[in-house]
């Protein structure tokens, strides 16, 4: 729990990214000390509706004078997402966090892959730019619907020290295909996996990452409450039978630690 | 300085703001944001005699001003939360209400012969409403004549003080709050979810894998505070703790006002882990503010038309 | 295209959406926004043999995604109702639901009596729910008994369809269900408002003159969900049309995948007086999306687990 | 019902005007033909909380290309007007009206007295600014609890062709005691009162009327769930002890229609 906070930010900048998702700034009056495949619980308002947070992986943390500038990138689906959108700058957004347990960036030995479908974008993103910042060499496979929702593509290259592979369903830009299989066909001498994506492409890098021997750690997109560990609703099934709060336990779980049908 | 201490029966809380079963852990999860000790008392998660695993996923769903949850009692177990959890409490000086569950009489029974061997418990909360797990819980509280045999069976196990927590969803919650205080309960807790369906209208299925599931939240609040209004009309002399939907300090007063004791904190601390704390303070300030000089003068005090 | 008709027994109506009573006055408060004749049909204000004032002020208050009212059934009485409003109504072509209540059976017998002198009537809906009148409507709604003598009695008056509208405020919602087809009811409606309680913590008086008044709106939606499914799942036969909280298109099909064959809006209209027609445009713009020919396909169409 | 509308308005501007009050100016894309004592229903979101719309009198309306600016002073009591003061401009605001029955202007007289207590402003400001615009000589009283709550006290001077005079509770300015009192002491050969203010001022104003033998139009103040007459829950009091909706033949009664306790 360590450094976790409650409190309010300022939307500072919003960026279209694409017809369906935005990059949100927000100026954090605090040092949200968060690390890559950490999240934060969001809410747009102190109404009794929408009545809970959203989770939201952090993509980026900056530090400023007197605190921190948190880098989200955002889908909209729903009521809150929808809500973000709308906000002008100047606008209160509430966050707690930093929350969670992220990718082990300790452990990912000489030569990851990070893999990274649709908005799973922002935890790799933001692995993907520590990995770099310390110098580990390795490739970022990105796919999406269509070259349109390919969010942050030139940050996405220019961070990849090794290849970076971009793949569309449609085929409307770089390999056609869904990302897994892209993986599976030019999978390399990999030291490990980290990714995050929609749950199908996710059971796609746990059979991968069992068929290749090489462990993968995934970020799980689990419906929360509290993101605190105490409502035990965002649980996940681990290969022992037994549900843990996907809140503190995850969102990054080791492929090998999970059921096959978390 | 406006006095807080509160009694529930013969049991005395240092202030009557208390985190509900279920949505504070086992009164350790958010020290950082609340500790334990700082509350009037801390109701554990619900315990069994033996872990239970708890109900598929999904378990939650959010509704207009509330949520539906069908967690199914997941809990470590009395055991683990007698060796791992309850030293810590102690420790810490927390007020320890402990919330039990079991699918039969004798398994209650099992839950609270294992507490009666350690120190350092307040009272137990008789969660006989949880709408959410297949045998137990609902029977119980639905059914005055099976309230009343668990209650007096448990009552002879114990000098502590046994609270039961009713469900709003019995066709008769004045016959089950009056089955429950003839058998010897010391208060009753009120209320806890209420049954709710939330529907996915693209998959044409129920939100969560069980069907239905239990409403909290700031949505009945209205519900909780009729419940409580008319049951201590009923019986002006029960203790009664307050629950459902309490936000705010304003919150609290109005489930004091109605004839609650103490309030019990839930949902909140779902949207801010220090609701509880936040409560408490907006609950000092109103005080402050209205010339309340203990809090005492504010229960049952509600001025009916 | 979308096959919009539906049946409610043997009514038919030309889409699922119809304007809940005492949300649209008399239909013709809001032909700007809303035209009658646009919608399935148009349910009244409950009409009484005489006007009704109404109970004292404040009669309103917001709650959490919700409101509590007690109007009493303030209405301007059947006579005014047949000279001055149904002519207009049935000029307009609109499909027309009257709202019936009285204080006895005989008050109930006075308004239909009346109203069976008059064309361009589609069906009666007996409020036997109301919880804000001392006497009538709730009495009737929670005593299966006294329920089944009513609408046996009723029944005998008139040719037209006779919905009840139950109460979820009843004991056993299931037992007055059966009483109400047992008698001849033709459909239930489900349901009214919830009875409730607002505190105004400052004056320490209830917000409402009454004290008590019925929830309504968001805040009860998955509440009513949960009645409407397990009275379809107990009377699949039954035709319900279901109410409570439905603010969306999206609301109104998970209200028809749990059984409904119509619905009703209601607290909607008082945010935007258009209320009904964008539920009605949201149903059908849901089936283009969806691929639903007919929402005929969607009528208790939620796969349970 | 004529003209009313609803729809989604933006925030212009926000201007602090006291401690608790606020102007709020809002760019509406229809003509709004607000009469003075009429009022719309305001929701900041779209979300289930707060439900509700709120009522607020229109205090301005200026014709602009494609629309018009609405201005509304607000004070702060509770949630919607907590949330409107934290606004940014580019907000989107949703309203519904012209609603109501406003004052009578053409009844008015030779010579009419306004009188505004406190928040009760608005209408009786927008009614002054019609009157001055038509030619007719008023005198207009204006009290608040204390200086600081003297909203817009130049402009009240300026659009007053008579006399305009101002007191406070507290005696902070003008003259001290409440506004009702004021108005007795200098009741001048007035041929009607327009007036808006909290209930127990407009209690006396009505005494004052029937005192006077001169009617008076009150502004009353219900809480309101629809606006629009079909909820019944605004309803006042009538001589013959009947109950009609405020929102529909009101907000604005004559004091000779109303039961003594409305
Ligand atoms: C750890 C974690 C990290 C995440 N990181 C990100 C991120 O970086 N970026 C991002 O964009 N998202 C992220 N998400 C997902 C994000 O939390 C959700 O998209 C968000 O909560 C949606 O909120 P909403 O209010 O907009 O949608 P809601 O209105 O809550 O709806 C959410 C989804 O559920 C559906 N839905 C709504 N009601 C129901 C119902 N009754 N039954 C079934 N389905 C329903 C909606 O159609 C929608 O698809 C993350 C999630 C987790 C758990
Ligand atoms: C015709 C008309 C015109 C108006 N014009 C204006 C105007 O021009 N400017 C202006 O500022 N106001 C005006 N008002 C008043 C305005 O509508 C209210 O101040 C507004 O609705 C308050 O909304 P809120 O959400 O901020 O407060 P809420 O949160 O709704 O609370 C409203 C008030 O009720 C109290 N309250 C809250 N809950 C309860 C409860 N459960 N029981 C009892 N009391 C409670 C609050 O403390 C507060 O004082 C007008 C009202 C009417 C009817
Ligand atoms: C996720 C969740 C888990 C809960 N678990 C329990 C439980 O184990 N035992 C119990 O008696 N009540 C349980 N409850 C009910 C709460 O203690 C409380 O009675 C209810 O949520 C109403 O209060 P609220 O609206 O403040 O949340 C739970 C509630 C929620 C939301
Ligand atoms: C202000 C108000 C007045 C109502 N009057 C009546 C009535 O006269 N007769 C009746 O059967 N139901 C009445 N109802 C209940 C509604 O018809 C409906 O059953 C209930 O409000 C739930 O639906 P909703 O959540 O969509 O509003 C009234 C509801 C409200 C809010
Ligand atoms: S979200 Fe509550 S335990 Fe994970
Ligand atoms: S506010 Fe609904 S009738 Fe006036």
């Amino acid at each position: 729990m360590g450094s976790r906070r409650f409190g309010r930010t300022v939307v500072v900048e919003r960026t279209e990214l694409s017809p369906t998702c935005f990059r949100l700034r927000l100026s954090c009056p605090w040092e949200l000390a968060a690390k890559p495949g950490q999240f934060v619980m969001l809410g747009a308002t102190d109404a009794a509706d929408p009545l809970l947070r959203r989770p939201f992986s952090v993509a980026a943390v900056n530090a400023v004078p007197g605190g921190c500038e948190v880098e989200l990138l955002v889908k909209v689906v729903g009521k809150v997402t929808a809500t973000l959108r709308s906000l002008p700058a100047g606008s209160p957004v509430w966050i707690l966090g930093p929350l969670g347990r992220g990718f082990d960036l300790a452990a990912v030995g000489p030569r990851p892959v990070l893999v990274a479908g649709g908005i799973g974008l922002p935890p790799v993103l933001f692995a993907a730019r520590e990995l770099s910042r310390r110098g580990v060499r390795f490739d970022f496979f990105f796919g999406a619907v269509s070259e349109g929702e390919l969010l942050l593509r030139d940050t996405v290259a220019k961070v990849t020290s090794g290849r970076a592979v971009f793949c569309t369903d449609d085929g409307s830009f770089g390999e056609k295909g869904f990302v897994t299989e892209v993986l599976g066909r030019h999978f390399g001498n990999y030291s490990r996996i980290l990714a995050c994506g929609p749950n199908p492409m996710l059971r796609a890098v746990a059979a991968l990452s069992r068929e290749k021997g090489v462990e993968a750690e995934l970020s799980l997109e689990e419906p929360m409450a509290c993101g605190v560990g105490v409502c035990l609703g965002c649980v996940v099934r681990l290969a022992d039978g037994s549900y843990v709060p996907s809140c503190q336990q995850g969102p990054v779980f080791c492929a090998s630690e999970l059921a096959e049908r978390w | 300085m406006v006095k807080l201490a509160t009694s529930v029966g013969a049991l005395t809380l240092k202030n009557p703001v208390l985190a509900a079963s279920g949505t504070f852990g086992y009164g350790l999860d958010l020290v950082d944001f609340c500790p334990p000790e700082a509350l009037g008392a801390v109701v554990t998660k619900g315990l069994s005699p033996k872990p239970r695993p708890g109900n598929p996923t999904p378990r939650i769903v959010e509704t207009p001003a509330g949520m539906i949850n069908s967690i199914g009692l997941q809990n470590i177990g009395v055991e683990a939360f007698c060796s791992g959890v309850l030293p810590v409490l102690r420790a810490r000086g927390a007020c320890v209400v402990v919330n039990v569950f079991g699918e039969t009489e004798e398994a209650y029974a099992a839950v609270i012969e294992r507490l009666e061997r350690e120190d350092g418990l307040a009272a137990y909360e008789l969660n006989v409403s949880c709408p959410n797990v297949a045998k137990g819980g609902m029977e119980f509280g639905h059914d005055p004549r099976l309230l009343a045999n668990l209650v007096a069976k448990l009552r002879a196990l114990t000098p502590r003080p046994l609270w039961v927590k009713l469900s709003p969803n019995a066709p008769d919650v004045l016959a089950t709050a009056e089955a429950a205080l003839a058998a010897g309960a010391q208060a009753l807790s009120l209320v806890n979810t209420f049954r709710a369906l939330s529907v996915n209208a693209k998959t044409r299925r129920p939100s969560m894998a069980t069907g239905f599931g239990g409403l909290s939240g700031p949505a009945i609040k209205p519900l909780a505070l009729r419940i409580l209004w008319e049951v201590h009309q009923a019986f002006p002399q029960a203790p009664l703790v307050g629950i459902g939907g309490i936000m705010t300090g304003t919150d609290a007063v109005e489930f004091l006002l109605a004839g609650a004791s103490a309030v019990q904190v839930g949902t909140a601390t779902f949207r801010n882990p220090s609701a509880c704390l936040a409560v408490l303070e907006e609950l000092v300030a109103f005080c402050e503010a209205e010339g309340v000089k203990d809090v005492g003068e504010l229960i049952g005090g509600l001025r009916w038309a």
